[in-house]
Order: structure tokens, then sequence, then C-alpha cells
């Protein structure tokens, strides 16, 4: 048996209704260590990240987390996941310290929360507006939240799909040190974003070579 | 037992021979439409592969 | 602060009653449509108490059923909008167990207080005072049949064009033993007074059933949708 | 009544589907049966109706009204018995993502309702000479009507959703709920019907059944369940030329008939 990095996928394809998207795709993610996924819209990327950490059913694949078939361990692995998707799953009626109380009370498990709920919105620069309801926030505020939860639940693995939207110059940059900070403490991350950002030691996964024009 | 006998129905013709008509005619439309539609799919696929050989 | 499952239901429950609680609105349209749909059938039947009587059971019932019906889609729309749905999809707990706390909050906010507002509607509505705890027991234990079972159609028509409709029209059929045991149980009590236990049990057999299974269905339901 | 014995006719159906899985096979395979099943049919139907419309003597009691009963009942079992094999298909395809076992389901739906469309009309014009009424709550119309609105949202599910892998799971996911709720639907209304009508005569209590009444019946079942899977390896096999188009056996296939 090849020694398993701690995030591998093998052989996995993915459709969009009835047409596949990509097939034969692998890849190998280590502790300390980022991926940046490129390839032109359409390609399905989204599909890929939301394969990667179960929202989606792929067609076949092998993806497996600390050597194990992640279908297998399920709950245990969504305990080591945390996903950002298009949309920032911040509910609009409840104010963004109250979100991250949610975020907390509903996601954590195991170990104490990494970051409490006031450094988490400090970090973010959202420290002035904790109390305010979220749905009165911009939508870069909203991204930001979004991006709160990640330092409030303690997940080793981060699967993030175009974290900066809607995010200013200064925010790309303290996420991308965020990222780097995540990366240093022995964290992975899974990236797909056109917008430019620096990142020592971040590896590009071309989604493109996976995707064969006729099924 | 003649012909006229038989379409009478004892006196219940109108609810024999409508029932059985209903039943016919759902026979019918359940025979002829998956018919037209298959022909149709195919009309489509032909047009939707001639497309495709243009483009190439 | 270890997060436990019941500590996990338990905000799930909660932050959905606050959530809802800050959009009274929506809570409040099912009740008056409730209110709304009662009050209807005097104007149309006219205001024999005799005649009001009789359809009582059968109006009460129908109108908490379609009440219900119209507020399912406050169990997962915005959630589904806003991606706090996605969220829950890749939590590590049981998606069931998190819905069955969702569904718990609807009903608290719908079933509840469609039960406890009864009784005012039975009196316009000329049932006998001897049914009237009949119809309270009989919603309270069927609503939240109708909340379990409404939340599979909901989850499989989010982002469906149509939904709202499509809903109802999925719904309907699977409430019909609900509303045969629930009405024949305030008819019977308010009729010659036979003992409407048989059809409270009933009901809360179903209830059973329904409790074990419903929560699976609409956490396949909601992965099916949001694949 | 039908549920039970088809769950074990339909479990034979899905290990053959395994072994005919993939698509091409089948469709292939489809196309050879056709011929034969339709002949099977028709010849089933000629027998039966000779034998239900003329071979057959009068009942005693409803003289020749109740041969409706030779397309009523046979109906009604198809339309309880389609729905099961639908939710088999449904669930087989969902559980094991098997593409054709989605595809067999939705093209039964169509068929499932016709057949309670057909008992529902034909059951109410049996009902009028009966007791003059055309629509008659009797217990067994009611849940057949109950089982017609099951199918239309099926098929309304199915339409309403664009992405023909998410139709199919989403709709089996209500084919399971459904079929899982017939049993209590079932029950259910006729508790209701022995609370509202305990002593009339009921469309259940059909004439007491000779000989000469059981052989057309039999023959008129087998003639529409023939009928079914007819129609349904038809209608399958255009559902899998539209979802396996991209495939190359598809192309080559279109491409050959110009």
């Amino acid at each position: 048996m090849t020694s398993h990095s701690l995030f591998s996928v093998r052989g996995l394809a993915c459709a969009r209704g009835d047409r596949t998207l990509f097939a034969g795709l692998s890849l190998q993610l280590d502790a300390g260590e980022a991926i940046h996924v490129r390839g032109p819209n359409g390609l399905g990327k989204t599909t890929l990240l939301r394969a990667l950490c179960g929202l989606s059913r792929p067609l076949r694949g092998d993806v497996r987390w600390r050597g194990e078939r992640t279908s297998d361990l399920a709950e245990e692995f969504a305990a080591e996941v945390a996903y950002v998707g298009h949309l920032n799953g911040v509910q609009g009626e409840l104010t963004a310290a109250e979100n991250l109380e949610r975020a907390i009370r509903v996601f954590a498990r195991g170990p104490d929360a990494a970051l409490g709920v006031a450094a988490a919105l400090d970090r973010v620069g959202l420290a002035r507006l904790a109390g305010k309801p979220a749905r009165h926030l911009s939508q870069g505020q909203k991204r930001r939240l979004a991006l709160a939860r990640l330092l409030v639940l303690r997940r080793p693995l981060w699967i993030l799909d175009e974290p900066f939207t809607a995010l200013d110059v200064a925010a790309v940059a303290s996420l991308s040190s965020l990222i780097g900070e995540h990366m240093a403490g022995g964290g992975l991350a899974l990236i797909v974003s056109h917008q430019a950002f620096e990142l020592p030691g971040i590896r590009d996964f071309d989604l493109a070579q996976f995707c064969k024009v006729r099924s | 037992m003649t012909f006229s006998q038989f379409l009478a129905m004892g006196g219940f013709a109108f609810y024999v021979w409508s029932a059985y008509g209903f039943a016919a005619f759902v026979v019918l439309v359940n025979t002829v439409q998956p018919i037209i539609h298959s022909r149709k799919v195919w009309r489509t696929l032909r047009r939707d592969l001639d497309r495709a050989e243009e483009e190439e | 602060m270890k997060g436990g499952l019941l500590s996990a239901m338990a905000a799930v429950f909660t932050r959905e009653l606050l959530v809802f609680w800050r959009r009274s609105t929506e809570v409040m349209t099912a009740l008056v449509f409730f209110v709304i749909v009662t009050t209807l059938f005097p104007l149309a039947v006219g205001p024999e108490r005799h005649e009001l009587m009789l359809m009582a059971p059968g109006v009460l019932w129908v109108a908490a059923l379609l009440a219900t019906t119209l507020s399912l889609n406050h169990l997962f729309a915005s959630d589904y909008q806003d991606g706090s749905l996605e969220q829950l999809l890749v939590s590590p707990y049981p998606l069931s167990a998190l819905v069955f706390a969702k569904i718990a909050a609807h009903w608290v906010l719908t079933g509840l207080p469609l039960a406890l507002l009864s009784p005012l509607l039975a009196v316009q509505m000329a049932l006998p005072t001897k049914a009237i705890g009949t119809l309270v027991g009989s919603l309270l234990l069927g609503t939240p049949i109708l909340s379990l079972i409404g939340a599979v159609p909901a989850a499989l028509t989010l982002g469906v064009r149509g939904g709202g409709v499509l809903v109802s029209l999925l719904v309907l059929p699977l409430y019909t033993p609900v509303l045969i045991f629930g009405a024949e149980a305030v008819a019977a009590s308010a009729g010659q007074g036979f003992a409407s236990v048989a059809h409270l049990s009933l009901l809360g057999a179903f209830l059973a059933v329904v409790v074990s299974f419903a929560p699976w269905a609409s956490s396949a339901a909601l992965r099916v949708s949001l694949d | 009544m039908g549920e039970f014995g088809g769950f074990a006719g339909v479990s034979r159906l899905i290990k053959f589907i395994h072994k005919y899985g993939a698509p091409k096979r089948f469709y292939r395979l489809a196309g050879r049966l056709v011929p034969w099943f339709a002949g099977v049919t028709a010849l089933l139907f000629v027998v039966g109706l000779y034998l239900g419309l003329y071979w057959a003597p009068p009942d005693y009691q409803q003289g020749d009204a109740y041969r409706i009963m030779f397309v009523h009942v046979p109906n009604a079992w198809m339309s309880m018995m389609a729905y099961v094999i639908m939710a088999s298909f449904a669930a087989t395809g969902y559980i094991w993502n098997v593409r054709l076992a989605d595809m067999l389901a939705k093209a039964t739906a169509p068929l499932g309702a016709s057949f309670t469309l057909t008992a529902l009309v034909t059951g109410s014009l049996w009902g009028k000479p009966m007791w003059g009424t055309w629509w008659v709550w009797d217990a067994r119309l009611t849940s057949e009507l109950i089982l017609f609105f099951l199918y239309v949202g099926y098929m309304a599910l199915q339409a309403s959703i664009d992405d023909p892998r998410r139709a199919a799971h989403a709709s089996a996911i209500l084919a399971i709920v459904g079929v899982v709720n017939i049993p209590i639907i079932h029950y259910s209304v006729y508790w209701w019907h022995t609370l509202h009508q305990p002593a009339s005569l009921t469309l259940t209590s059909q004439p007491k059944i000779y000989i000469t009444m059981l052989i057309p019946l039999i023959v008129m079942s087998f003639a529409f369940m023939f009928f079914y899977f007819t129609m349904l390896l038809v209608r399958v096999r255009s559902e899998i030329l539209v979802r396996e188009q991209r495939t190359d056996w598809v192309r080559k296939l279109v491409g050959s008939k110009q």
C-alpha cells in the first residue's frame, strides 16, 4: 500500500446531470500544504470541491482522509473539514456574533473552539459590527463573517470556493496571511479562486487535464 | 344470441361499452404517444448530431 | 465548551425559534390563514348552528391542514438561500437529528399555535364544548405529523420552479390518513360522545411511525436537493 | 393484495436489471422483446374480450353490467402493482445509482397513472347502474383516487426538476415515502368507510365469482400486465436514448440511421 498522504484522491469522476465533467482525477495533500485549483469557468471546479467535502455524490472515485474512505468516515471526516462555498451560510436575522455562536454550538465537536467569537470577529475586522443583524452587512462583510467561521472551528482541512469574492484588497491580504498561518500550523487548504492572491508554498492544480472532451 | 342482443348488453349497453371504450382509448393513447415521442427523440438527436458535426 | 449532539440539536432548535420570532410575520400568516379559512364557511353555508356543528370537525381540520401546508416553505427555503442549510449538510452531526430539531421548531411555530387557537374557532363553528378537548388533543397529535411528513416534499422542491404549489400537490395525498383520523376523532366526541380514544391512539401510532421515518427521509431529500 | 406479491416479483426484476444493467445492452434486448410482448398482449386482449363480453354468462343479480369488472379490476390491480414496481425501480436507482432503474421508474409512472384513471372511470361507470350515482365514496374507489394523486405528484416533481439525475433521485424519495404510505392510506380509507356506510352494498362486495367469471378476469389481467411491460420497454428505449445521448454508442446509432 502506498503510504497514504493525509488527504488523497484517486480516480475521481463527477457529473453535472448526465454530462461527465471530469474523470480519473487524483491529487495528494499533506499537512501544511495547499492547492489552488485552476481552470476556466464551467469545468467543474465547484463540483469538485463539493464532492471532496461530501456535499455532492461523485460518479466514482476514492477520496481518503488519514487513509480511510471519507464515505465510511462520514461524521468523523465532517468534523475535520470546513467548507466555504459561494453562499456565505450566514443567517440574516441573527447578529454577526450570534451567527458565530450558532456555528460553534452546531458545528464544534471535539476539542474547544480554536478562537473565541470576539477574537475571530476582530481578526476579520468585524469587531464593531458584532451586534448588527447580518442582513444589514455588506456582501464583503458577510463574506468575512463566513470566513470567521473558519477561525472559531478547529478544522484541519479548509475547502474554500472563491473565498475572496467581494473582499477589498486589504481583506484579501489578511485572508491570505490567515491561510498561511493555518498551513504553518499543519492545516491543509484547497482553494478555487479567480482573484490573484499570494500564498507561499501553494501548488497549482489544473483541472482541465482531467476533462476529456467527450465522455 | 343475435348481434343486436350482444350490443344491447342486457340494457346496460351504454355503461359497458363506454367502460370498454374508455379503457381502449387509454390503451390507444398509451400506445401511440410513446411511439410519437420516440420519433421526436430520434429527430432531435439527429439534428443535434448534424449540428455537432457542422461545428467540428 | 465541548459540543455534543444534543447541544447541537438544541442550538438549531433555539436559533430557529429566534430567527422566526424576529421574522414573526411569517409565523402569523399561517395562523391568520387558519382563522380566515374557518370563518369563510359560516359565510358560505349560513349561520344555522345545527349545520355548522355537523361540519365543524372537518372544516377545522382541513383549515389546520392547509395552514400547515402553506407554512411548509418556511422550513428550509430561507436557509437554502443564505447557505446555512448547506452548512448543516457538512456538519459533524447526523443530519436527520438536526433536521428533526428544525421540524420541531417549525411545529412549535405553526402546529402548536393552531392547536391552541382552535377552541376559539370551534366556538365560532358551534362545535359542542364537550368535543373541544378532543379537537385540541387531535390537533396536538396531528400537526406534528403534518410538519414531519411535510418536511420531505419541502426538501425535495427546494430551488424548484413553482415549488410552493408543488409542495401542496405532493403532500396532500400523504396527509389523508391524518385528516381522516383527526376529523373522525373530533366528530366522534361531538356526536353521541363515542370514545374518540380509538381515533387518537391511531393518530398517536401514526405519529410514532412518522417520527422514526420522516427525519431520515427529509435529510436524504436535502442531500439530493443540494447535490 | 398486490403489494407484497409485487415486492417478491420485483426483486427478481432488479436482479435482471443488474444482469442487463448497462443501458446499451438493455436497449438492444428491449428492442428484440417489444414485438413479442406486443404480440402476446394483442392475443390476450382479443381472447379476454371474447371471453369477457361474449362467452361469460350474464350475472343473475347485475345482468350484463358486471362485465365492466373485467376492465375495472385488472386496471385497479395494475395501478397498485405499477406503483410498487415504480417505487422499487426508483429505490434501486437511488440507492445503487443504477441509471437504468431511474429510467424504468420514470417510464412506469404515466402507465400507472393511466391504469388508475381507467380504474376510476370504469369504477364510476359500474357504480352508476348499481347505485344510480356516478361517484360512490366507496373504499376502493377512494383509495384509488388518492393513488392517482400520488402518481400525479410523482410526475409533477419529475417534470419540474431539470437535472435528470436530481429529478430521478428526488422523485425516488417521494415514491419510497409514497409506497410506505399506501398501506396506511388504504386501511385508513377502509376504516373511514366502515364508519360511514357499514351496511350498504359496496363495490368491494362484487358478485360471487364463478369460474366463468374468473377465467376472463385472469386473461384480461395478464393482457393489461403484458401491455404494461410492452409499453414500458418502448418508453424506456427512448428514455435511454435521451439520457445516453452523449455516449458513443448512441451517436453511432443515430448516425447510422440517416
